[in-house]
């Protein structure tokens, strides 16, 4: 299936911008689904000398043979540069040498908190979500954190229900405060807009709005009163470049939404 | 403890019935989402276990499937769902209605899992870590305890140490003592191994003592400490296991599929587990499909000499 | 962190002038009597580097020859002599008369080396033992504390981690971005290699990746923490490894003998130090004897195979 | 060199009686030198089922091709069950997992505490030894714990100059007291006598002095008033399959003193 570069999907947009949050000779914290073709889209173009960790102890500075569906899949370790434990890919994010990690999650709120366990009073949940897996780690010791997730007004909220993975906590000073060493999220993802945080109040600040809406319908969609950066713009289009690389590796976007898929 | 006198070669379902009693705490699902032994958790809802606490960082579709069942009492898990599928509809089910019985959930993450392990493979009560600081994860008392660094006065979470009663784990290859070949991503396998009060291990092939003498250091942990060996290929499907089959994701988009409610949950118990005497039937159910996750492109390991 | 853009395959001479600057904690040995970078140890007399910090849990004799050299302001080691024939008389002289110069001895345990290591590669400040309780080796409170468990009331004794500036490593084969395959008993090294913030390696052989990748369970540690491999072959003589050769057990008592005092140590030194250029002259002047101790029995690795 | 069974070293002596003190099926954490003969020679012969651990990562089940002058010689490798990391064979310690481990020393007092760090003020050394080394560890978590070390009056002391390896500290109680979690000295075996320990005082006990010398010489080179115990007897002497199968590990007998070595 050909498409035209014209005809990216939004979960392609969302591939390609969390791409570029990767710089090149960094040691990338990879997560699964969109992180993990961000991942391979960054290591073709403009992160050739990126390396991806995986929390089930591998690390690797090639891209996959294959398309992905899980970490653990076999083609995941040909290639690899290490197969060990967890705790020592995990010691190395403690450590402070991951510079960057990617999360997923249900709800974030302004100062980058991400929840990915329950929905209701934690006691008595509307909604019991699978849990942090590795998220809460990543964003604990992280350098940076990038979180990927569908916008809404339930979504992006002024408060989440629980903090699984922390953020800025209540805002400035509180990482340092509870004794996280280091990092706290520089962008959230959506797909409809992107947010990065402003290092003096440590709020979620709107820098781009995806092509094919208007700034007014993010502002609306969100949870919070958006504030929006100086020169905010619409978010930049796939290039024919990131494209053609992101579909080689997922031509039937089976993680960029173009295969159909309920209840995520 | 030493080297048992008797055999420790045995069927799955003797091994499940010697080492996996009602209201033990069980490990499994180490390696994260391949080498899961699925066979095993099939043969303890086969044998209708009770009051299980279950303990991995993720689990795949197991837990969802042990706990559906109604196994299961509690998790220590840091995230329980269908990886590739989606969430766990058995999970949601027990955690939010109580159906078919209601399941506590201890939250942690995969490092504090990893830790947790760790710790009880050390023989230490605790591990600490600069992760969860903050978070709403570490709520347990009885699991995590915040303290300050003596040296520094800096804040720390301090994990708990888990002992399992027992772990069960999937092996490429093993010998009839449990000294056993081990490759791929790792996860928290050796750590759950060392930790646990007993192993029971499902082996690809069972092979010569002399096969794992050959390489020690791709031994998983030596074998005074497994107290069973379970020749069962195929034990590990839907998951994959490296060198010997890939993983069949349509299986674990079927199962999403099918278990939406308690009774598409019920029947797929039936179809694939209940009705079913073992693992080889379950291989022969799969028919062609197993056949197709077994044609794979080889990747063989660079020779290594112990030369002496 | 990232990969380096310029090579890290240099010069054993190079790697140590710029990894182990004065005043450096280093540490080596951690395989313990195997694969011990002597040749390394003979570089940084070589070069006359002072004020050295030593880290390992025993070092057979390089530690000896370190301190013997005046290298050493200061030994974190659980044991320090010559396993096979006896003390270290170089490491007496300098601890009973401060000869050639004083040297700190901070007393520890194999064991606490590992935790104290294996701290600093999980980014911890201490790891909590039950080992020491009751024991005067954790007299330093800068390394020690003894502490309750927090859910039980009983005695821990904390470690302190350690990260040392650079860990010098020895291993079988490596490729040009330090990802290296090591083989035998792994004692401390692996803890060593992710606590410390540089890790030079001495590599018997320099391979392709392709053949490191071919078997990533076998790696040391992923290259992006290695800041330079040196291709040494027999970089670790009278030390073993595996695969390679054997241990020149007679070197040892040799060097027992022959620095006994300390004009034996100097025209020890001299002669199989200081006269030589660099590791190829000092295994041309072992001759016939290095040669013999590369007649080795095979004993290959069974094949294992990560097909996908 | 075919030596006769009357002609035994008091080194040969000294490792059959250690050999003794393993039992079959039991994990043994192994020293060099004569517990690594001891280990050898119980695993031919009376605890077939016997697993050694040395504290470099190795643990093995069938005795070494060659005899060994440290754990770390290649002929250890081969035929191992597993070669690992020092954390996790500690581990096996730490929790419990170990029957018997062996430890030298310089010098012992009668409750079994073990010094192998300083002679004389540990602040201003007359002598400064090499080291715990693993000797601590053992002692401190072995479930028993066998000394070994040459006899004299300064060896067998009223009290340690330096308390490295832990035995019953100052006697009943104090282990647990300390916080150890089990263990303490099971036997000291020296080239003059076998003790061992009375579970009412922690003391040493003189149960065994080898043959070709008095009781009495044992009692005058020991450093603190001896004790015998009811019963006492000679060390009963190393029998031919014993001895033969020492000797066939050991033939010159580098570590039983057959093979003249100054300044142990």
């Amino acid at each position: 299936m050909v498409r035209d570069v014209a005809d990216w999907s939004v979960g392609e947009l969302m591939v390609v911008a969390a791409s570029r949050e990767i710089r090149d000779g960094e040691v990338v914290f990879v997560g699964m689904r969109l992180p993990l073709l961000a991942y391979c889209v960054a290591k073709r173009l403009h992160a050739p000398r990126s390396v991806g960790i995986f929390e089930n102890g591998i690390v690797r500075d090639v891209p996959t043979p294959q398309l992905l569906y899980t970490m653990s899949d076999t083609p995941n370790i040909v290639g690899a540069v290490w197969c060990t434990r967890m705790a020592n890919v995990m010691g190395l994010l403690q450590r402070g040498d991951v510079d960057v990690g990617f999360i997923g999650g249900a709800q974030v709120d302004r100062f980058g908190n991400v929840n990915s366990s329950y929905i209701g009073d934690p006691h008595h949940p509307q909604v019991k979500l699978p849990g942090s897996g590795g998220a809460a780690d990543i964003a604990s010791l992280a350098k940076r954190l990038v979180v990927i997730l569908p916008h809404g007004r339930h979504r992006l909220v002024q408060r989440v229900d629980f903090r699984t993975s922390p953020g800025y906590g209540d805002g400035p000073g509180w990482r340092q405060r509870v004794g996280l060493p280091r990092g706290g999220p520089s962008a959230i993802i959506t797909d409809r807009a992107v947010f990065r945080f402003d290092p003096q109040t440590c709020e979620a600040v709107l820098h781009h709005w995806h092509p094919r809406q208007s700034l007014q319908e993010v502002v609306e969609n969100t949870g919070w009163p958006v504030r929006v950066a100086d020169g905010a713009s619409p978010t930049p289009e796939p290039s024919a470049e990131e494209l053609r690389v992101l579909r080689e590796y997922d031509p039937e976007g089976v993680w960029t939404g173009n295969r159909n898929r309920a209840d995520r | 403890m030493g080297p048992r006198p008797d055999g420790k070669l045995v069927s799955l379902r003797e091994a499940i019935s010697r080492f996996v009693p009602d209201g033990a705490t069980v490990v499994m699902g180490t390696c994260l989402e391949s080498l899961i032994p699925f066979a095993a958790g099939h043969e303890i809802i086969r044998q209708g276990r009770r009051d299980l606490t279950l303990v991995g960082p993720i689990s795949d579709v197991l837990f969802d499937q042990l706990i559906g069942a109604g196994c299961v009492a509690r998790v220590v898990a840091a995230w329980v769902g269908n990886v590739s599928a989606g969430l766990g509809h058995a999970y949601r089910r027990a955690t939010e209605q109580g159906v078919p019985r209601p399941v506590e959930v201890q939250d942690t993450s995969n490092f504090a899992v990893a830790l947790a392990l760790m710790a009880g493979a050390l023989g230490v009560p605790y591990l600490p870590t600069r992760s969860l600081l903050g978070s709403d994860v570490p709520r347990q008392l009885e699991a995590f305890r915040l303290f300050e660094d003596p040296w520094t006065g800096e804040p720390l979470l301090l994990v708990r140490a888990i002992q399992p009663d027992v772990a069960i784990l999937a092996v490429q290859r093993s010998d009839p003592e449990g000294n056993a070949h081990l490759w791929g991503n790792l996860g928290v396998t050796e750590e759950a191994a060392l930790a646990s009060r007993h192993v029971v291990l499902l082996a690809e092939e069972v092979v010569d003592p002399s096969v794992i003498r050959s390489d020690p250091n791709r031994v998983l942990l030596p074998g005074f400490k497994v107290s069973a060996v379970v020749h069962c290929p195929g034990g590990c499907h839907p998951s994959p296991v490296p060198g010997y089959y890939r993983r069949d994701h349509a299986f674990y988009e079927e199962y999403h599929r099918a278990t939406r409610t308690e009774e598409g949950f019920r029947e797929w118990l039936r179809t694939w587990v209940l009705e079913l005497p073992d693992r080889q039937a379950y291989l022969q159910r799969l028919g062609a499909r197993w056949d197709a996750l077994r044609q794979l492109q080889p990747a063989p390991a660079a020779p290594v000499d112990y030369a002496w």
